[in-house]
C-alpha cells in the first residue's frame, strides 16, 4: 500500500502518483532516502512528500540546508556508499549551482573510476512554465544536461508514467534526471494500477498515430500539441502523429525513425528555448538518418531565447496550440 | 560599537524537540549578547545607547514602516482575491529594512531581497510604482517581468535581486569592490535570509569580503526559518553571525525588532574607515507570516512561537518609544493607518488601470543590440499576434 | 605599446596576441581589470598575463581565492558597479561552477532589471584539448553557454583575431565569453599589427573557398580541417570550403546561407561532444533555410558524447585530419 | 585532544609585505595554537603526548614516508625526461599523509586529493600499480583514462579524487551520512588543500556536517600555497582550523610535519563516538616542490621560505625520533633508500613494458549498460580503426 490518496472517481494526479512512486520504492529498498529543501514535515513546497516524513522517518526524509549543490553532492556522497538517494531540487531553476556536480561528478565517477564506483541517484527537476511563476520558477533545463553524455533524463506527461518512472530511476544503476512536470501536478488525473512495476527507459509512446506529420515532443506542452491536431484533423482534415519521447537521454530513435519513414515530415515541440534545445538535436539526426525521407525542411516549435516573463510569458513565450497549428499547417503546405 | 561577538555560549541553537516551550530570544537579550536599544515596551535597556535620531527622520522611519505594514495586510488580501498572483509577506522584518535603509545615504548603494518594500519606500520610491510591481504592469523597472515583490530601481540605487536567494552577496561584495578600485566613497549594505547563509554565494561574498576588506554592511536576517526549515537544520553554528570569523570579517548580533538598534549598529558599521572593511551583521526577526501565499507554516510550526514573538512587535516596540519622547499618540497612530490604507487605496487603483506589458518587449534588453536570431525570433511573434487579431 | 614581446621574425604567438590584447584594454580604458586565480605574479599560469601585474598593479590585476563561482560572482558585482572585468577561468573545465552566475546573473540583469543595469564583463575560458590535460583540462565547454541566449560567444583561432576579439570584447556592452584556443597559445604566431582595432562580432571567416562541400567550424580543430582539405583536394580533386565561425553567438548566418548554396553540401566539425554540439544547432538551422538546396545530408563530426581520455584522448578522441576526410568523403560520395 | 582551538590570536595572517623575513610558523608552534609532540629534532615538546605507536606501524609508516619521498623524487626526473606526461610533487607534505591514513582502519574510506601516494603505499597497493597509472596504462583501476598522481582504489577504499579541488568534501560528507543511515561503524577520512577551503564545496561539506555530525576527519593540508596564491589572499581568516566554528565543527590546528602529532589528532578524531560528528584539522605544512611540472615557484615565492621550512623537514624529524627510540640507524635508512630506489626501477621497468588502453576503452563505464547512441559511436570508432590498419 502506498501514500497516495488516490480517489475512485478522479483517479491519481501527476502529485499523487510521484509521491506513490517514492513511497513504494522507499517501502521496497531501505537504501532509498529523499533529501531536499523542506521535503520534511512540510512535504515539500508542491506538497509532492507529504507524509513521507512522518512515515519514514528523519533518516530517510532529510530537510537540507538551503544549498541544491550540497543537496547534490551529498546525495553523490550517499550514492557512492552505497544508498539510493532521491533528490528534489525545489524548482528546476535552481539547479544550475549543481551542474558541475550533476554532470561532471554524478554522471563521471563511474567512469572517472574505471567502473569502481557509480552514482545511482534520482535528481528530481520540477520544470516547465504555465504556472505564473516568473523566470526562475518556470525553467526548462533539460538541454544543459543533455550534451556530454553520461546522464539519463527522464520526463513524464502523465500520472502513470510519472509512478513508473520514478521507479525506474530509483532502480536505474546510473543517476536519472528526473524533469517533472509541475503544470500538470494537479491539473492531471488518471486510472491505473499502483502495482510496483517500473516503467521501460528509453521508450517513446506514440501517442496519436497519424500519416500526414510527426510531431515528436515531451512534457506537458504534448497537451497543446494534441490540440492543434484535433483542430487540424477537424478544420484540414491534417493527420498528424504525436510521439511522446518520454526519455530525452537515451531517446527512442527506432520509434521516431519508423514514424518519420511514413509521414515525410517533422516537427519537433518543446517549451525549452530553441537555440540547442533537445530539438535541434533531434532535427540533426532526424535529417541525417532519413534524408532520402523528407518532403519539408524540420521544423522547431519552441520558445523564443529569452527569459520566460513573469506576465506575458503564458500566453505568449510558452509554445501553445494555435502556434503549434501554425507551424504544422507551414509544414503541410510547404513549396519550395 | 560594531565588534566580533566576544562569545556565543549563552544561545543555544534550538532543535525540533527543543522547542516545546517556545520563547522569544529577545527576551534574554543580553544574556544572548544580542544587542538591543530598547526593550519590548520601548524602554531603554542600557546596552547601545540611544541613537536619538532626529524626529523629522524618526518620522520617517515610523511611518515608512507602518505603511510596509499597511502594504503587506493589503497584498495578502489582493492575493486571496486573486488580483496579485503571488504573495511573499514581510509582517514582522520592518525594524530590519527600514532601520538599515535610514543609516545609509542615498548614493549608497542597497541589495535587497522580496520582503523589504521599506527599503524602496525609505528611498522614496512612488508606492504606486510598488502596486504595478506587483500587478505585472509595463510601466514599472522591470517592465512586468519579474514576481511580484522581487523589485528594486536604479534610479534609487537599489539593485534588482536575483530570484536566487543569496546569488546577490557575492555580487554587493564585487559591486564595493569597484567602488575601493575607484577611489569611490559610495557605501553598500545587503539584506538576505538566514537560509541563504548555507549558500556557496555566502561564502564567496564573505571570503572575498575578508581578503579585499569593502565597504559593504551584511545584513544576515535571522527570521527563523528559511520556509519549513528552522535554525537547527540550517547549520550547526550557534549564531549566523559567528560565521563571520571564518572569514576574518566583524560580525555582531542586533535585535532585528528593535528599528533604533538595528540603526545604530548599521550606521556605525556603515561609517567605518575606508580599511576597515565588511561588517556581518545578524538581525534576530521573526517571520510573522507564511513564507509565501503558497505557504502553510501549521505543517510545520507552532502557533505558541508565533504568539512569543508577537509581543516583540517591532511598530509596537518604536511606537511607544516615540510616546515616551511625546513625539506620539494615538491620534497621530489613527491618522497615519487611515492615511495610509487610503494612499494603498488610490495607488491600487491607478496600478490596476495601468496596461500590461506588449509580448513582443519579452524581446528588449536581452542584449544592447539585439542579435539577428532574437530578431527573427521576435519578428516571427509579431507575425504571430497580427494573425492573431 | 603593448606588453607582448612579438619578435619580428617569427611575428606573435596567440598567447602573446591575448595578453597584448588585454594590456592595451587597460591602457585604454582604466575601468579594465583582470581577476582570476594566479593571474598576479604567477602570470596565470599559461603565462598569459605575464607582466600584467607588475604594470598594472594589484589594484587591477587581482589575485583571487580559488573560487570560480566567486570569481565571475564578484566580476558581476565590479561590471554593475561600472567597471569592465575581465575574468579568468584557469581551465574552461573548472567552469560549470560559476554556470548559474555567467548563464542568469551576468547574461540577466540587463533584462532582469529592465534594461537599468547591464553586466559588461569578458569570461575568458581556455578550452580544448591536444595537450594531454586529461578531461577536466581539455573542456571544449562552449555548447553548455548557446542555450537560453543572453551572451555572447566569442573564439579566436589565430592570433591577430585572439588580439582583436578581446579588444572586442571588452568593448561590448554585454558579457562575453571567450574561449580560448589553448593548444594554439604557443604553437601558432604570426604577424600582424597591434593598432588597437577590435574585431567585429558576429563574422565569420571563409578561410578556404571552394565549390564542393562547405565545412562549418571553429577553434583549434579547423587547422585539421585544413589538412584535410588539402589532401582531398590533392587525393580526389574535392574542392572544399571552410568556414571559421569566429562567434558562436551570434553566429554568422548569411556566410554559412551563402556557402551552403553553393555547395548543397555541409559538413559541421567541433572538437566538443556530438549530442547537443553547437553543430546540431547548426544542422537544425540550415536544413531548415536552406533546405532545397542539400543534395546530401549535414553531417556532424565531433568528438564522441563521453569524457577526455588521458591516455587515448588526444589522438582517438578528439577528430583529426582523416577522421574529417572521411567524413567529406562520406559526404561527396553520398548515395539515397 | 582534538577541541576548538581555544584563541588564535598569537597567528598573524601574513600578507605579502609581511613575509619579507620567512620564519617557519612551527618554531612558535606552542604560541600559534599548533600541536605538536616532537620538535625539529625528534624531541618530545611536551605538548601531545608521544603516542608511543607500536615499532612495526612506526617503521611502516617511516618507510612509507621514505618510499613516497623517492617516488617524488623520481617521479619529477621521469617527467624532466618526458617520460610521464605531468607531475605533482608531493615532497615535504609526508607526515601528514601517511600520519593520517596510520590513525585510520582498512575499512574506513578516505578521500584525497593528488598529493598523497602515501595513502595508496599505506594501505597495501603494489608500487607498479601506482606507476601504471603514471604512465596512463590499461592496467591499472583507471584503465589510463585520468591524469598522473590522480589516483584511487575502491579494493583500499580510496575513493578516486575529483579534478576540480575540494568538489569531493560535500561527497565524503554524504557518503558518512550514509554510513549513519545505515548504521555501520565505518569511519571516514578526507584530505584537500588550502586553496580549495575557499570553494563553495567546502561550504556545503561543512555545513551539512555541522547538521548532521557524520564520522569525518577533514584535514585542510595548509601547505602554504595554492599555485601562486598564499593565505592572505586566500581569505581573511587567521587560521584555515577555525573555520569549523561557522558550522558547529570542531577543529584545531596541528604540525603538519610531524607525522605523530598528526597520527594523534587524527586518531582521537576519528575514533570519536557516534553522534560526535566532524573534526576539520588544520595540518600546517608546505609544499617543498613546484605546484605542478607546469609551475615556476621562482615567479611568486622567496627561495628563503624553502629553506625555513628544510629545516622541519618530516622525514628527518621522525628519523630523528626514532634514533633517538632506537629503532632506527644509519646503517637502516641508507638501507632503506637502496631498497626503495631499487623498488621503483623495477616498478618504472615493469609498468612501461605495461599496454595502453585500446581506443574503444574510452566507451566504457559510462553507464552500466551502454546507450544506442554510445554504441553507435563506439562503432564508428572501431571501423574507423580497421580502416586505419
Ligand atoms: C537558490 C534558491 N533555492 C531555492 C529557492 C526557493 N526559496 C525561495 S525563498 C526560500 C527560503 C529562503 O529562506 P531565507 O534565506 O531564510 O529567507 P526568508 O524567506 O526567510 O526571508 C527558498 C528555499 C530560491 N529562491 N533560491
Ligand atoms: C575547481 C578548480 N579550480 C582550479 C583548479 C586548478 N588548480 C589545480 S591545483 C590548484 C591549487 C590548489 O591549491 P590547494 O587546495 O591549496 O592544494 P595544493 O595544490 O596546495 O596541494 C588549482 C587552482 C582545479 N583543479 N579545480
Ligand atoms: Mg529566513
Ligand atoms: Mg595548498
Amino acid at each position: 500500500m502506498n501514500i497516495a490518496t488516490a480517489t475512485a472517481d478522479t483517479g491519481t494526479t501527476v502529485l499523487e502518483a510521484i509521491k506513490a512512486g517514492m513511497s513504494d520504492a522507499m517501502d521496497a529498498d531501505s537504501d532509498v532516502i529523499l533529501m531536499g529543501e523542506d521535503v520534511g514535515l512540510a512535504g515539500g513546497i508542491f506538497r509532492t512528500s507529504t507524509g513521507l516524513h512522518q512515515r519514514f522517518g528523519s533518516k530517510r526524509v532529510i530537510d537540507t540546508p538551503l544549498d541544491e549543490k550540497g543537496i547534490v553532492a551529498h546525495g553523490i556522497g550517499l550514492a557512492l556508499y552505497g544508498l539510493k538517494p532521491i533528490v528534489e531540487i525545489q524548482f528546476s531553476g535552481f539547479i544550475h549551482d549543481a551542474f558541475e556536480h550533476i554532470m561532471f561528478c554524478a554522471a563521471r565517477y563511474r567512469w572517472a573510476s574505471g567502473g569502481q564506483y557509480s552514482c545511482p541517484m534520482v535528481i528530481r527537476a520540477p520544470s516547465f512554465g504555465g504556472i505564473k511563476g516568473g523566470f526562475w520558477h518556470s525553467q526548462s533545463v533539460e538541454a544543459y544536461f543533455v550534451h556530454h553524455g553520461g546522464m539519463k533524463i527522464l520526463c513524464p506527461s502523465t500520472p502513470e508514467d510519472a509512478y513508473r518512472m520514478m521507479l525506474a530511476a530509483v532502480q536505474d544503476p546510473d543517476p536519472v534526471l528526473l524533469i517533472e512536470p509541475v503544470p500538470l501536478y494537479r491539473s492531471m488525473s488518471a486510472k491505473f494500477e499502483m502495482d510496483g512495476k517500473a516503467a521501460t527507459i528509453g521508450e517513446a509512446k506514440v501517442t496519436r498515430t497519424g500519416s500526414d506529420v510527426t510531431v515528436v515532443t515531451y512534457g506537458p506542452i504534448q497537451y497543446e500539441v494534441e490540440k492543434a491536431a484535433e483542430e487540424l484533423a477537424t478544420t484540414k482534415g491534417y493527420d498528424v502523429e504525436i510521439i511522446d519521447l518520454r526519455t530525452l537521454i537515451p531517446y527512442d530513435m527506432d520509434t521516431i525513425l519508423a514514424s518519420v519513414k511514413k509521414t515525410g515530415r517533422v516537427i519537433t515541440v518543446h517549451e525549452a528555448p530553441l537555440s540547442m534545445g533537445f530539438g535541434a538535436e533531434l532535427a540533426a539526426v532526424i535529417q541525417e538518418k532519413a534524408f532520402g525521407y523528407l518532403h519539408t525542411p524540420i521544423q522547431r516549435v519552441a520558445a523564443p531565447d529569452v527569459p520566460y516573463h513573469f506576465s506575458i510569458g503564458d500566453e505568449y513565450y510558452r509554445p501553445n496550440a494555435r502556434r503549434i497549428r501554425l507551424a504544422i499547417e507551414r509544414t503541410m503546405e510547404f513549396e519550395f | 560599537m560594531p565588534s566580533r561577538t566576544p562569545t556565543t555560549k549563552g544561545r543555544k541553537t534550538k532543535t525540533r524537540e527543543q522547542e516545546k516551550l517556545p520563547v522569544c530570544p529577545l527576551q534574554n537579550a543580553a544574556a544572548n549578547n544580542i544587542r538591543q536599544v530598547m526593550d519590548a515596551e520601548g524602554k531603554l535597556t542600557g546596552d547601545l545607547p540611544d541613537p536619538d535620531i532626529p524626529p523629522e527622520k524618526l518620522l520617517h522611519m515610523y511611518e515608512t514602516m507602518v505603511m510596509v505594514r499597511a502594504i503587506d495586510d493589503r497584498g495578502w488580501l489582493l492575493q486571496r482575491s486573486g488580483r496579485v498572483e503571488f504573495w511573499i509577506p514581510h509582517c514582522g522584518l520592518e525594524a530590519v529594512h527600514n532601520g538599515a535603509t535610514l543609516a545609509y545615504e542615498d548614493p549608497d548603494w542597497i541589495f535587497m531581497g522580496y520582503r523589504h518594500p521599506g527599503v524602496m519606500l525609505m528611498r522614496g520610491v512612488p508606492l504606486v510604482q510598488l502596486f504595478a510591481q506587483f500587478f505585472g504592469r509595463a510601466d514599472e523597472p522591470f517592465k512586468g517581468r519579474r514576481l511580484p515583490t522581487l523589485m528594486g530601481d536604479r534610479r534609487y540605487n537599489i539593485v534588482p535581486m536575483t530570484t536566487q536567494v543569496g546569488s546577490y552577496i557575492p555580487h554587493v561584495c564585487g559591486a564595493a569592490m569597484g567602488a575601493l578600485i575607484k577611489g569611490h566613497d559610495t557605501k553598500f549594505l545587503a539584506i538576505f535570509g538566514d537560509g541563504s547563509s548555507s549558500r556557496g554565494e555566502f561564502h564567496s561574498g564573505m571570503n572575498f569580503a575578508g581578503v579585499h576588506k569593502p565597504p559593504v554592511v551584511f545584513i544576515c536576517e535571522n527570521n527563523g526559518w528559511a520556509i519549513s526549515t528552522p535554525q537547527s537544520l540550517q547549520t550547526g553554528s550557534a549564531t549566523f553571525a559567528e560565521k563571520g570569523d571564518a572569514y576574518g570579517v566583524r560580525n555582531l548580533v542586533v535585535d532585528g525588532n528593535d528599528a533604533l538598534a538595528v540603526y545604530s549598529v548599521v550606521k556605525e558599521a556603515r561609517d567605518l574607515g575606508p580599511d576597515e572593511g565588511a561588517t556581518l551583521i545578524e538581525a534576530m526577526t521573526y517571520r510573522m507570516g507564511y513564507h509565501t501565499s503558497s505557504d502553510n507554516p501549521d505543517l510545520y510550526r507552532e502557533q505558541a512561537e508565533v504568539d512569543a514573538w508577537a509581543a516583540w512587535d517591532p511598530l509596537i516596540r518604536l511606537r511607544k518609544y516615540m510616546e515616551r519622547k511625546k513625539l506620539w499618540n494615538k491620534k497621530k497612530e489613527d491618522a497615519l493607518w487611515a492615511r495610509c490604507k487610503e494612499e494603498i487605496s488610490a495607488a491600487i487603483k491607478e496600478a490596476e488601470a495601468m496596461d500590461f506589458p506588449h509580448p513582443s518587449t519579452m524581446f528588449d534588453d536581452t542584449f544592447e543590440e539585439m542579435t539577428w536570431m532574437l530578431e527573427e525570433q521576435k519578428a516571427a511573434l509579431l507575425a504571430d499576434l497580427e494573425d492573431l487579431s
